[in-house]
């Protein structure tokens, strides 16, 4: 099972809920979908499929957050990344997809601390990587969160 | 004599030089060079002389700084009274043996207390483990002590043991004396707090268990003490099993040395090829075989082997 | 052991220090449930990342872990070149592969030493740490440091391994591999190491490819799956090798697997060493064109994904790290529950999570409330290995 | 050279402390113990309570859950204490001055006395470091150096 026919599974499974597809290179594809489907597309590629869950990634687009889910097929070597677009920044919304695969129990934790995205379903959304004493409603990965630059030139620095 | 000959000074170094070869022998099974000659020296001085002694709030500061104290005196009181019946001086009193072991019982019960004081939690486990493991070897260590007693005409005077292995064969020779020589080297491989039973004051796992909060000079002092007590109980069972160390001619002087540095190695061999065992485990391996060679070896005893 | 002891967390208790703070959760023997805080060494270094421009990016990431500083940076290298095609020289990838072998056998010879100390071997541990100091000497010969190599570079690799090392690389190979014959006879002969990791902290296929693990953990359980076969680059598909799988998934697997992948990274790069052409070793790109890159490069425990998305200017505009250990960690939840607490650390050994998260172990018991520390847990399989050793009458 | 010196600088106890490494450091720390670089034919050993150091030795970039931590070790260590910041990470924090989770280098928690940079600094560094904190040792008694 080579990129294309892995795409075109999928395309014909879940016809228009596909935003786009653009095949970067035999090993990469990118494909938009909305966030809503998350579950049952990543349930189709993971199970039916029997990709593997490489990790899944947010980043602060200006537009909105985007989280991509990573899958990559090991017999073919080669790696398919869905892509779902949270517009609101706000109060950023999205499925969790435990159920589907334990493994990603740790990165929606992650992503929630870092990032502020909120995984519906997901219980367990303790604080992973950063101090208890961090204040909360700061997220230090996204674009407006600047590091507090030290002057330690000045003496005795706070 | 007490503070010069064989007590503080003599046994203090001693100690110390027999804890730097327990180091050395360590180091070259590791391949490793191993710490100059006077390194135990200098880690002594080092606590006694420049650290400063903390003491954590809330710390009952007599008993605190009392038990470094009283395990010190006892363990020098137990070697003195050990050399001095051993050498030519031959001036034992009636009974000295009972004080020796009671004298030598003195420091660890010493370092618990002390442990105790300290309220720390990782020092009263390590103190409570120092207690079970004196339970644990008690017993066969009382019931082994008791074959060369028997054995010499229950004689309870260092001098006149002595003077009946010297008639007639060290007790090491006869049946009863091995069995409780093997039951005793465990005993004191877990007074001493050695390798395979030394989980009071496990390095690695407590960190330094009992010692935990002491610092300084309190420290320093029972390190000394302990130096010495390594001193003094392979001296213990060497008068007990093998015929005292100088009884004048210095061909037994000779004898009596290497029947020492014979016992020294054959606890470090033991330390350094079997890793530690549980505090319940050695309970039960004291109970167990041990206990029994050791009653095994009074019955033979009694009945003359 | 009735007393109701509780260790307390103070401050000079070793186990502040720890990247990760395990709490099993234990009802006498048993392990009943284990919880893990990590973020104790949390460094934020995707957002550091996000203010360096590409170049820079490769030094930090390759000061995630101590012992995988050649595959952090060559999967985030290889996402860069993912994102703008850049070509890298014949010569270079062959580099690359002889690097990220030589810490392969560096890291699992660390490994093996430890998984020793734990079991109570502590002669295993001090023989690998000393003949590990080989590799060492190569590192140091060709790249000037005995870790933190600092040898890729977007499109190539910085140094060249002159013709003068080649000898010396080939001579310590040969002195280390009867030695690693040795260590291998003194682990999987041992019937003590039989005894204890045979059956222990098994992982099933299922669970394993459920949990998505990685690595020598996946390939214990029979997962197949190796990104140098899989998703070839640097030069694994122009040399000969294989992947050692086991089906057991137990401890004892993985040792196995780890044991035999060192001689297979031994003869990739020997393969490696009289393979390379002469030529150039970068083919310095100028710049980086707006859009996302994947990098994949297989770690001694497992696979590091690096995600990088570019927005034309210099530095990245999202770099996403994923080390292995990430995906295995919670195996370990899987593995240890049911299982004796004296083999808790051995099993966590098994995952090889890096070197100084295995120190970090807190034991709730349910019922006295005795919370011991991780050295109380090391010193438990130490007797079990004792206690063994005495049954099976050996000294 | 007086008594106090010789004793204080030929025997000295290690607590390793690592603030948020990346475990280089410690590694490289261990290496110093094993046969090839042997740190106890110097005096030096790894000690496990803090009582019974002399030294501490400050590994990692103190990231913000271990500032706390540092501050209560360094009081509770028995006087003459020194300290010695360890790699690159300890002395300046290195490559994660600028992370949101780093507070302040370690010499900005606890007074440091040496530094060895290196990142990893080698075993051969390692105790090039320690011996120049013997000299020190040695100036301070001396009463060259205050404090």
């Amino acid at each position: 099972m080579n990129i294309d026919e892995a795409l075109k599974s999928i395309t014909d499974r879940f016809g228009s809920r596909i935003l786009a597809v653009s095949r970067r290179s035999v090993k990469r594809a990118y494909m938009d979908i909305y966030p809503k489907d998350i579950v049952d597309i990543v349930r189709y590629i993971f199970k039916d499929m029997a990709f593997r869950f490489n990790i899944a990634s947010a980043v602060d687009d200006f537009d909105g957050l985007e989280v991509i889910y990573h899958f990559s097929n090991d017999a073919a070597g080669f790696v398919i990344s869905v892509r779902a677009l949270l517009k609101d920044k706000t109060d950023p919304h999205i499925d969790t997809i435990t159920e589907v695969t334990r493994s990603a129990w740790w990165i929606e934790r992650e992503i929630h601390e870092l990032f502020g995205i909120e995984f519906d379903g997901n219980k367990d959304l303790r604080p992973l990587l950063l101090p208890d004493d961090w204040p909360s409603g700061v997220y230090p990965l996204r674009k407006n969160f600047v590091v507090p630059k030290r002057d330690s030139r000045k003496e005795g620095a706070e | 004599m007490f503070l010069v000959f064989p007590g503080l000074i003599f046994s203090g170094t001693a100690g110390l030089v027999i804890g730097w070869v327990d180091r050395k022998v360590t180091a070259m099974l590791q391949w490793r060079v191993g710490p100059p000659w006077y390194q135990n020296f200098l880690d002594l001085a080092k606590l006694l002389l420049y650290k400063e002694t903390l003491i954590p709030k809330g710390v009952a500061k007599g008993y605190f700084l009392g038990m470094p104290l009283l395990a010190l005196s006892a363990a020098t009181l137990a070697s003195t009274v050990l050399l001095s019946a051993n050498g030519s001086l031959r001036t034992g009193f009636l009974g000295d043996v009972i004080v020796v072991v009671y004298l030598l019982m003195m420091p660890p019960i010493a370092l618990m207390l002390g442990a105790f004081s300290s309220t720390n939690t990782l020092a009263t486990v390590g103190a409570s483990r120092e207690m079970k493991s004196m339970l644990a070897y008690e017993l066969p260590f009382l019931l082994a002590l008791s074959v060369p007693i028997v054995k010499s005409g229950y004689a309870l005077k260092l001098g006149d043991i002595i003077n009946y292995q010297v008639s007639s064969g060290a007790v090491i020779g006869s049946w009863s004396g091995v069995l409780s020589f093997l039951a005793m080297i465990f005993c004191i491989q877990a007074k001493l707090g050695f390798v395979p039973f030394d989980s009071p004051e496990a390095e690695t796992e407590l960190m330094a268990g009992v010692y935990i909060e002491y610092s300084g000079k309190a420290l320093g002092i029972f390190k000394l003490a302990k130096s010495i007590m390594i001193f003094a109980v392979p001296a213990l069972i060497v008068t007990l099993y093998c015929g005292g160390i100088g009884s004048g001619s210095p061909v037994d002087f000779i004898k009596g040395a290497l029947e020492y540095i014979a016992i020294v190695v054959i606890m470090i061999l033991i330390k350094n090829t079997n890793p530690r065992v549980r505090i319940d485990q050695a309970m039960r391996f004291f109970w167990g075989p041990v206990a029994f060679t050791a009653a095994l070896s009074v019955i033979l005893a009694l009945m003359g082997y | 052991m009735s007393h109701k002891a509780h260790v307390p967390i103070g401050p000079y208790h070793p186990l502040q220090e720890e990247p990760e703070f395990y709490k099993l959760v234990v009802d006498g023997e048993k392990v009943v449930d284990v919880d893990v805080r990590i973020g104790y060494n949390h460094r934020g270094i995707e957002k550091i990342s996000e203010s360096k421009n590409f170049d820079q990016s490769i030094f930090i990431v390759e000061r995630i872990c101590g012992i995988c500083s050649s595959s952090h940076p060559i999967a985030c290298v290889q996402a860069i070149e993912d994102i703008a095609d850049i070509p890298v020289p014949e010569r270079a990838l062959y580099i690359r592969t002889i690097n990220q072998e030589l810490e392969r056998i560096h890291s699992h010879l660390l490994w093996l030493g430890l998984a020793g100390h734990f079991l109570g071997y502590n002669t295993v541990f001090m023989w690998s740490w000393k003949y590990r100091e080989l590799i060492c000497d190569i590192m140091e010969t060709v790249t000037g440091n005995r870790q933190n190599y600092a040898m890729l570079k977007v499109g190539g690799v910085r140094r060249d391994i002159e013709k003068e090392h080649v000898p010396y690389i080939l001579s310590r190979l040969d002195e280390l591999l009867p030695k690693l014959d040795m260590l291998k006879g003194a682990v999987l002969d041992d019937p003590v190491i039989h005894a204890r990791l045979k059956g222990v902290g098994v992982l099933t296929k299922e669970a394993a490819i459920d949990y998505a693990t990685l690595g020598p953990v996946a390939r214990a359980s029979g997962v197949d799956i190796d990104v140098r076969r899989d998703h070839p680059y640097a030069a694994y598909d122009r040399v000969k090798w294989n992947v050692i799988t086991r089906e057991e998934g137990d401890v004892f697997a993985k040792t196995v697997v780890r044991i035999l992948e060192m001689y297979e990274s031994a003869s990739i790069i020997r393969q490696c060493l009289d393979k390379m052409p002469q030529g150039p070793i970068d083919s310095n790109p100028k710049d980086v064109p707006a859009g996302e890159g994947i990098g994949l490069a297989e770690a001694p425990r497992g696979e590091c994904f690096h995600y990088i998305k570019s927005d034309g200017t210099n530095s990245p505009m999202r770099h996403k790290i994923r080390a292995p250990t990430y995906m295995n960690f919670p195996t370990f939840r899987e593995t240890v529950i049911g299982e004796t607490i004296s083999d808790a650390t051995i099993i966590l050994a098994g995952i090889d999570p890096c070197y100084c998260c295995t120190e970090r172990m807190l034991i709730v018991d349910t019922k006295d409330k005795d919370i011991m520390n991780v050295e109380k847990l090391i010193k438990l399989s130490q007797e079990k290995t004792a206690r063994l050793k005495e049954k099976m009458g050996i000294k | 050279m007086g008594l106090k010196e010789i004793i204080l600088s030929k025997s000295i106890n290690v607590f390793h402390l690592s603030s948020g490494s990346c475990n280089n450091c410690d590694i490289e720390i261990l290496d110093c113990l094993t046969p090839r670089y042997d740190l106890e034919r110097f005096g030096i050993t790894l000690v496990g309570s803090i009582r019974h150091a002399d030294v501490i030795l400050c590994t990692g970039s103190a990231n913000r859950l271990t500032v706390p931590i540092i501050k209560k070790l360094y009081d509770e260590m028995p006087k003459p204490a020194f300290v010695v910041a360890f790699g690159a990470c300890g002395s300046s924090r290195g490559l994660f001055k600028d992370s949101y989770n780093t507070g302040q280098p370690i010499d900005e928690i606890i007074p440091v006395d040496a530094y060895i940079p290196g990142c990893p600094p080698k075993p051969e560094a390692i105790i090039g470091g320690l011996l120049k904190l013997i000299e020190k040792i040695k100036d301070k008694n001396k009463g060259k150096i205050k404090g």
